[in-house]
């Protein structure tokens, strides 16, 4: 199995931030005012297609025109921040959000800059990771050293490093296993020896699945996203997909279920210049309308737990039809139109609504997942 | 409470007078606080349109002295008190032989002929001194003269309400100037100054507004004098008064008209009783009501009468009504009026005529902005220059005022912003009996509508063209800040000296 | 618009009718659709006091017939409309003699005495026979008879504004039975039924419920009967009529009441003219306020009388005024007109007379729930048997129920409650000129407050006690449910099998 | 160095669990409503001391009376509950306070007990918690097998084993550490190399003092608390607490801030009955007023990026007054009073406004952290 290394070494970053700062100081030393062009994820920069997710196709760039005064605090924050990221990258070291909004607080820099609002300092990140591209493709900010909180754990027999540089697997690492790094572009994977893995919206659900053994038993890893995934957990569902590990994806029966699944799937409109956030290959295992609603559906017994959504709820399943990932998704526009027919919702708690003894319980989530993969032309046991 | 009708026959008629005292609550005599301001108001509106008539510019004194001394018996002054009120003007006098019947008795027109003016009810001061008689037991005092005469005369005088006549208690003659003239009326009343103070304060801050050309002073029972001089010294012209046209009487007041005419023929009736109606008019009226026009109006029946006043209705070629009756306060008068806030900027306009339910009537508008005004939309309301205090929120020009879309005029509604809107009409479209707003009419929506866009048009150049001065300045000073940041910040990391000197030629201040 | 007072001696006095049609919006008349309104309401509440003051359980028939044919000229039905209105009651009927004063002239009561009545501003329904006059130019028609005679008097008549008088136009009798008793007053007026069918229907199902007594028939234009037939025998008693309480009047009162006595002495003049005043207090009074009881009542000056009315108002020793001039509707009337509404459980309470400016006032309350009524908080209001059908929310009733805590009575705001309130009094203390609502006065608000809670907490003993019994069933029920439960649950994590024969010994349905 | 085991073992407490069933048994055979006492958290069973935080007197007992309807139903969920903890602790699973929701949506579960909320489901587990006692002490949720979603991480020279059974340093769990336990109490603790543990409210903070090397330099342990900690992380602070390992908590200058802090060092009034989760050896490490109003604070120089306190701060530090833990503690309480006087907060990121070069960043880390635990007369380095 092929072994694979990060997207952008940290000196090809430097370099690339080194060249922005450098064609800066020439442009304002000439005397002209700088101009600078970018790529905005409005819907004209983006195509969305089901073997891919959210592309940037780079049809209409914007303009930062440094003669407008408020361009040129935009022009003075982003030099400022491109100067700390840099030094980070040199340090080794990493910032959060907050960090650099805190940065911005250094007295010089607040003097001029006079930032009052962390959306503004936020901006300005986004902005970078638009102006540092590589090869036509924008440079994560992952990789320059602002990383968000991270969430998220991994259990499986699959060894590797991370900025810690220790090597690790991820089955001996606490009863949760690997809590995934802030920046899995950089994670060095070493070895793998599981099937498939599988990604659990609640972590109660992913806890029990590695309590009755599975992992072991069905040689799979078993990730708990901990509720909407962040972007490191996206990432490396990414990096494991691209190890040619099949993914499954397990939420619960929700139209914000179908946002968790479909972000994970097709990445977001707003991030679509991120590469390696989306995950075309990923499938989803369930809940599904028919696992409750068919006569057949493995969970039409437990049709009572479901509860009946609430008026949020029903807002979101009617906006998810304007979301491409979802409206334009067969599986998922078929699910999202499901529910709003139905009007009801499940959750991954219902398997215990079955109120089966732990041994068939165990049966039960065995044989729930082998038939999901099995749906895929995934064998696992 | 009076007993029921079918059953008691022993009731006799009261005089107006009478009745009135019995039902003084209608007029706003309905409680010492509210008596004192309406009593206020009265005189005073009495009083400018005296001084008006006369065609000089007004001096209005008014004083209000309390004459309560702590109560003898209980050791505590207990509201409500006993007020003297004094109002005195510089109007045209009143001649000797009209004055107690003008002051004394409840009258009310009634000559067929519509003009503006600031009257309710008809009942101008006197509900207020017979208020202040019933109220006290004292008599009124009167001194008035007319110029070119060498005395004023004082009259000292009560009413006698079952009868609704004046009695005469004294009389007397004080010498003065020739060239002096003007009415002193002064009586005392009961009131309750601590409840109607900001009432009254805001009726005279907001009349010295629509009167700009007035001298208003008003000594006030807490011994303050507040003063609004006049600003501005041109009188708005005199309305006229005019017939009554064709689409504003209702056939009562068509039987009146025939009762006392004394022309010959219903077509000769029309033309000289009514505006708008030459002999061409009336023949043409005529056929198409198919009314004989010789004949005598007096031999007109009361269902021949009914069918003319419909026909009235139905014949939509008579000209307009015309504005002649009107006497709008002109825009002069409402910047001066506006200036009164002292803002920083005011626009002002004046619509032409309207019409409305066959009356004619003017709006004209002011939006003032800035200075001393404070923050948010503030409204002054006038009708034939009387302010209007309540009911703010129901009034036609509050809804205009909403509607308005601040924003397409650089504005929001958290600036300091004043709106003015002063209606003039022979019959103002009041919409309750109060007569504290104006009715949300199409036609006069439209008129306030159209007004205050007007005004704000223009106001917002002047604060656009005043920002954009102070806006340009600003930014380059801005933009300097922002390069000489960049440098230093790109001159660390770059470790490189940068300069801005081609950026910014004459940058010598940087 | 009338014209200034100062400058305009030419005007002269006008009759009371005439100033009245001028100012009719004061009484309501401002438009077809209000003036409609009022004419029904003026008309049958006339009628109520005649049925009442006669002693006969009343029954009131109310026929509203359009007269419009579509418009001739332009083919459409134009508003406002002609209506015929017919009001006909079985009361004493009128005296011939008295026919055309009663009916035809505006009148007001001059005796010094107080009585409860429906009436508002003693203008009874004359104004509005004189508003359907001036719209309509029409006769009015007047058919009544007594008790014993063997015909009824029916009489054309037009009412001269100028003048305040009526003029016959026609006179007939019509031959009856001589137990047959009652007037029918038919006239036509302007109005609008669309905009006024609501508050019209709204006023008849009102007062259906505080005249249970009554029988009211109303035909409307669109050819409706709508009926409420009387559900109670009994009328309330009838008020009495009172001498004034010193507490009661004020100056201008006092003197006309001086200047029509014919005692010779002071302290005769106070006990034959007040309530409350026998030789005793009207001695102690007297030196109270320092005045030699023997002088002549004539004799005393202004200030004497502001003395006297001063004194009246500080010496507190009088006894309260004496409620008899008031006709309380009485429980049982209260309640069954609540029934109207076909509530589950009524309850109803009087409170024993209390006082407010000297005037005695007395609160009856009623609340009833569920049954046909609505979900939520209805509140019907009544003052001297009148409906109050506006300002609700201003009114003190509807303050007194938003403090109410409902959950103490086991009650929640969205439970089908109504609330019934009715205030009588010689003097109610309505809160505007409107008369729609009572003032939030201390002395009202506590009375409405102890009524309705008297009536609240018995309501909720019914309503408990209903509830109680439903909710045992239900709890026993629950209990065995849960225990099943209880016991199944412990076998099987127990592995034995768990029986409750001992805990429902009775228990062979589980 | 002591080695110490989980406070109460599976077997004792499911033995007490079947103990309450048959005595439950027996009473309703025998013709009696049962009736269970129990001691509830209101302020009259809890007492607060600076040196023990809160702590159940058990003064005056409620009681559930078997003959009432509403009891009835409580002894019914808490029998079913009772049988549900038997069985999973039998099979060495665990569940979540959702999972237990789903429980009683069994069908016949749900016909008998209705239950549309899952405050009532939270509530017997609550009241499990305080009848199931062994010597006067409650038994937390965790040791019959509820647990919440866990949180937190620790990086540090420590060896433990957790429910995975195996042996992990807490150096070799990838960058964060170890992903705190779900179930802390039952944590086997082996062998520990560090002289204090710094717990730091922020997870971007504890990241980068573990970046730049600040655990081995000190021979510390650093734990994230990801905001406000939870109850696995405060029994896993008492855990260490109970080996003698000194404790700092380094949190925000707020009101907040202060809470988080004394639900650490005092437990709360809600679960005082549950021991275990009070470390009042805890020390506050920072941010403190003085740090920043003091002429010769640490943070002095950056009192500029302070903020101003909302009204929802504000209306929280009025709040705290009342709050024994932190009304009743000295230090606590003149913070709290300090932050009401200036209105004003101040957030761990603030040592990034200083503006330093990264180097010298790590020097002021390293001398705020020993500066504070030397007041409190712990030495690292």
């Amino acid at each position: 199995m092929a072994i694979d290394s990060s997207v952008h070494s940290t000196p090809d970053v430097l370099d690339l931030i080194n060249q922005v700062l450098f064609k800066l100081a020439d442009t304002v030393e000439e005397g002209e005012f700088p101009e600078i062009g970018y790529y905005n994820s409005s819907r004209k920069n983006i195509s969305y297609s089901s073997d891919q997710g959210y592309r940037p196709i780079d049809d209409t760039p914007s303009y930062i025109d440094g003669r407008k005064v408020e361009s040129a605090k935009t022009i003075a924050g982003l030099v400022y921040g491109l100067s700390r990221f840099k030094e980070h990258l040199e340090q080794g070291m990493s910032m959060s959000l907050r960090d650099f909004y805190y940065m911005n607080k250094v007295r010089h820099v607040q003097e001029v800059l006079r930032i009052s609002n962390q959306n503004e300092t936020n901006r300005i990140i986004n902005l970078s990771e638009r102006i540092l591209r590589i090869a036509g493709q924008s440079i994560p900010r992952e990789e320059f050293g602002v990383v968000s909180s991270p969430k998220g754990t991994f259990f499986g027999d699959l060894t590797l490093s991370d900025q810690s540089g220790k090597k690790l697997n991820c089955t001996n690492a606490g009863e949760y296993g690997w809590f995934i790094s802030s920046r899995p572009f950089e994670v060095k994977i070493h070895d793998i020896n599981i099937d498939a893995a599988v990604f659990v919206e609640k972590e109660a659900m992913a806890r029990n699945l590695i309590e009755l053994g599975l992992p072991e038993e069905l040689r799979i890893g078993i990730g708990s996203l901990f509720g909407q995934p962040g972007r490191n957990m996206r990432a490396w569902i990414r990096r494991l997909a691209d190890q040619e590990v099949p993914i499954f994806v397990l939420v619960d029966l929700s139209p914000w279920s179908l946002r968790i699944f479909s972000t994970i799937k097709s990445n977001s409109i707003e991030l679509s210049n991120i590469q390696g956030l989306a995950t075309p290959e990923a499938h989803l295992a369930g809940m599904t309308s028919t696992d409750f609603w068919n006569k057949r559906g493995m969970l039409h017994e437990i049709e009572h737990s479901l509860e009946l959504m609430t008026k949020s709820d029903i807002k979101c399943a009617q906006q998810n039809r304007n979301i491409p990932a979802i409206g334009q998704d067969e599986i998922l526009n078929k699910e999202n139109e499901a529910l709003l027919k139905k009007k009801r919702k499940g959750e991954l708690e219902a398997f215990k609504s079955f109120g089966l003894p732990l041994v068939e319980l165990k049966a039960k989530y065995k044989s729930y997942l082998t038939s999901k993969a099995a749906i895929h032309d995934v064998k696992i046991i | 409470m009076l007993t029921s009708r079918y059953s008691k026959p022993d009731v006799t008629e009261l005089s107006i007078s009478a009745w009135f005292y019995r039902n003084r609550t209608l007029a706003g005599f309905d409680n010492p606080a509210r008596s004192l301001y309406v009593s206020i108001r009265e005189l005073v509106e009495n009083s400018l349109d005296a001084c008006e008539g006369a065609g000089n510019l007004p001096d209005i004194n008014v004083k209000l002295v309390s004459q309560n001394t702590s109560n003898e018996r209980t050791g505590i002054t207990s509201a409500p008190e006993i007020f003297q009120l004094s109002v005195q003007d510089n109007g045209s006098g009143i001649h000797q032989e009209n004055i107690t019947n003008l002051i004394g008795k409840m009258l009310t027109g009634t000559k067929f002929t519509y003009k503006q003016s600031r009257g309710t009810f008809g009942l101008g001061g006197s509900l207020a001194l017979l208020y202040g008689q019933v109220t006290t037991q004292r008599p009124i005092e009167i001194v008035t003269g007319l110029r070119g005469e060498d005395y004023f005369t004082s009259i000292l005088m009560r009413l006698d309400i079952e009868r609704n006549e004046p009695e005469i208690v004294e009389e007397s003659r004080i010498p003065k100037r020739q060239n002096d003239c003007g009415t002193t009326v002064t009586f005392y009343l009961q009131g309750d100054w601590l409840r109607s103070k900001r009432r009254i304060q805001e009726y005279f801050a907001q009349t010295s507004m629509i009167v700009p050309y007035s001298s208003i002073w008003f000594q006030t029972p807490d011994d303050k004098l507040i003063e609004y001089d006049r600003v501005i010294d041109t009188l708005p012209a005199q309305a006229k008064e005019v017939k009554p046209h064709p689409h504003g009487i209702d056939v009562e007041l068509l039987k009146s008209m025939v009762s006392v005419t004394r022309t010959l023929s219903v077509a000769s009736f029309l033309t000289s009783s009514f505006q708008r109606i030459g002999a061409s008019t009336a023949k043409a009226f005529l056929t198409f009501a198919k009314v004989d026009a010789d004949q005598k109006p007096r031999d007109l029946s009361n269902e021949a009468l009914l069918d003319m006043m419909r026909a009235f209705s139905e014949y939509n070629r008579f000209s307009a009504p015309s504005a002649k009756a009107l006497s709008p306060a002109e825009e002069s008068v409402i910047h001066a009026g506006m200036m009164r806030l002292q803002p920083e900027f005011v626009t002002t306009t004046k619509r032409t005529p309207s019409v409305y339910e066959g009356h004619p009537f003017i709006i004209e508008a002011g939006v003032a902005y800035g200075g001393h005004l404070k923050n948010g939309i503030n409204l002054y309301r006038f009708a034939n220059r009387i302010p209007l205090l309540y009911d703010e929120g129901s009034d036609v020009s509050t809804r205009v005022i909403r509607n308005l879309n601040l924003k397409a005029y650089g504005l929001r509604p958290d600036n300091p912003l004043a709106f003015l809107v002063h209606i003039c009409s022979t019959r103002v479209p009041y919409k309750t009996v109060g007569k504290e707003y104006i009715a949300d009419v199409d036609a006069v929506r439209r008129e306030v509508d159209l007004g205050l866009k007007d005004c704000l048009r223009r106001l917002s150049e002047q604060v656009r063209r005043r920002n954009r001065v102070q806006k340009n300045t600003k930014r380059e000073s801005r933009l300097r800040g922002y390069y000489k940041f960049i440098s230093e910040t790109l001159g660390e990391a770059t470790q490189r000296k940068i300069v801005l000197t081609n950026l910014f030629p004459a940058g010598d201040d940087e």
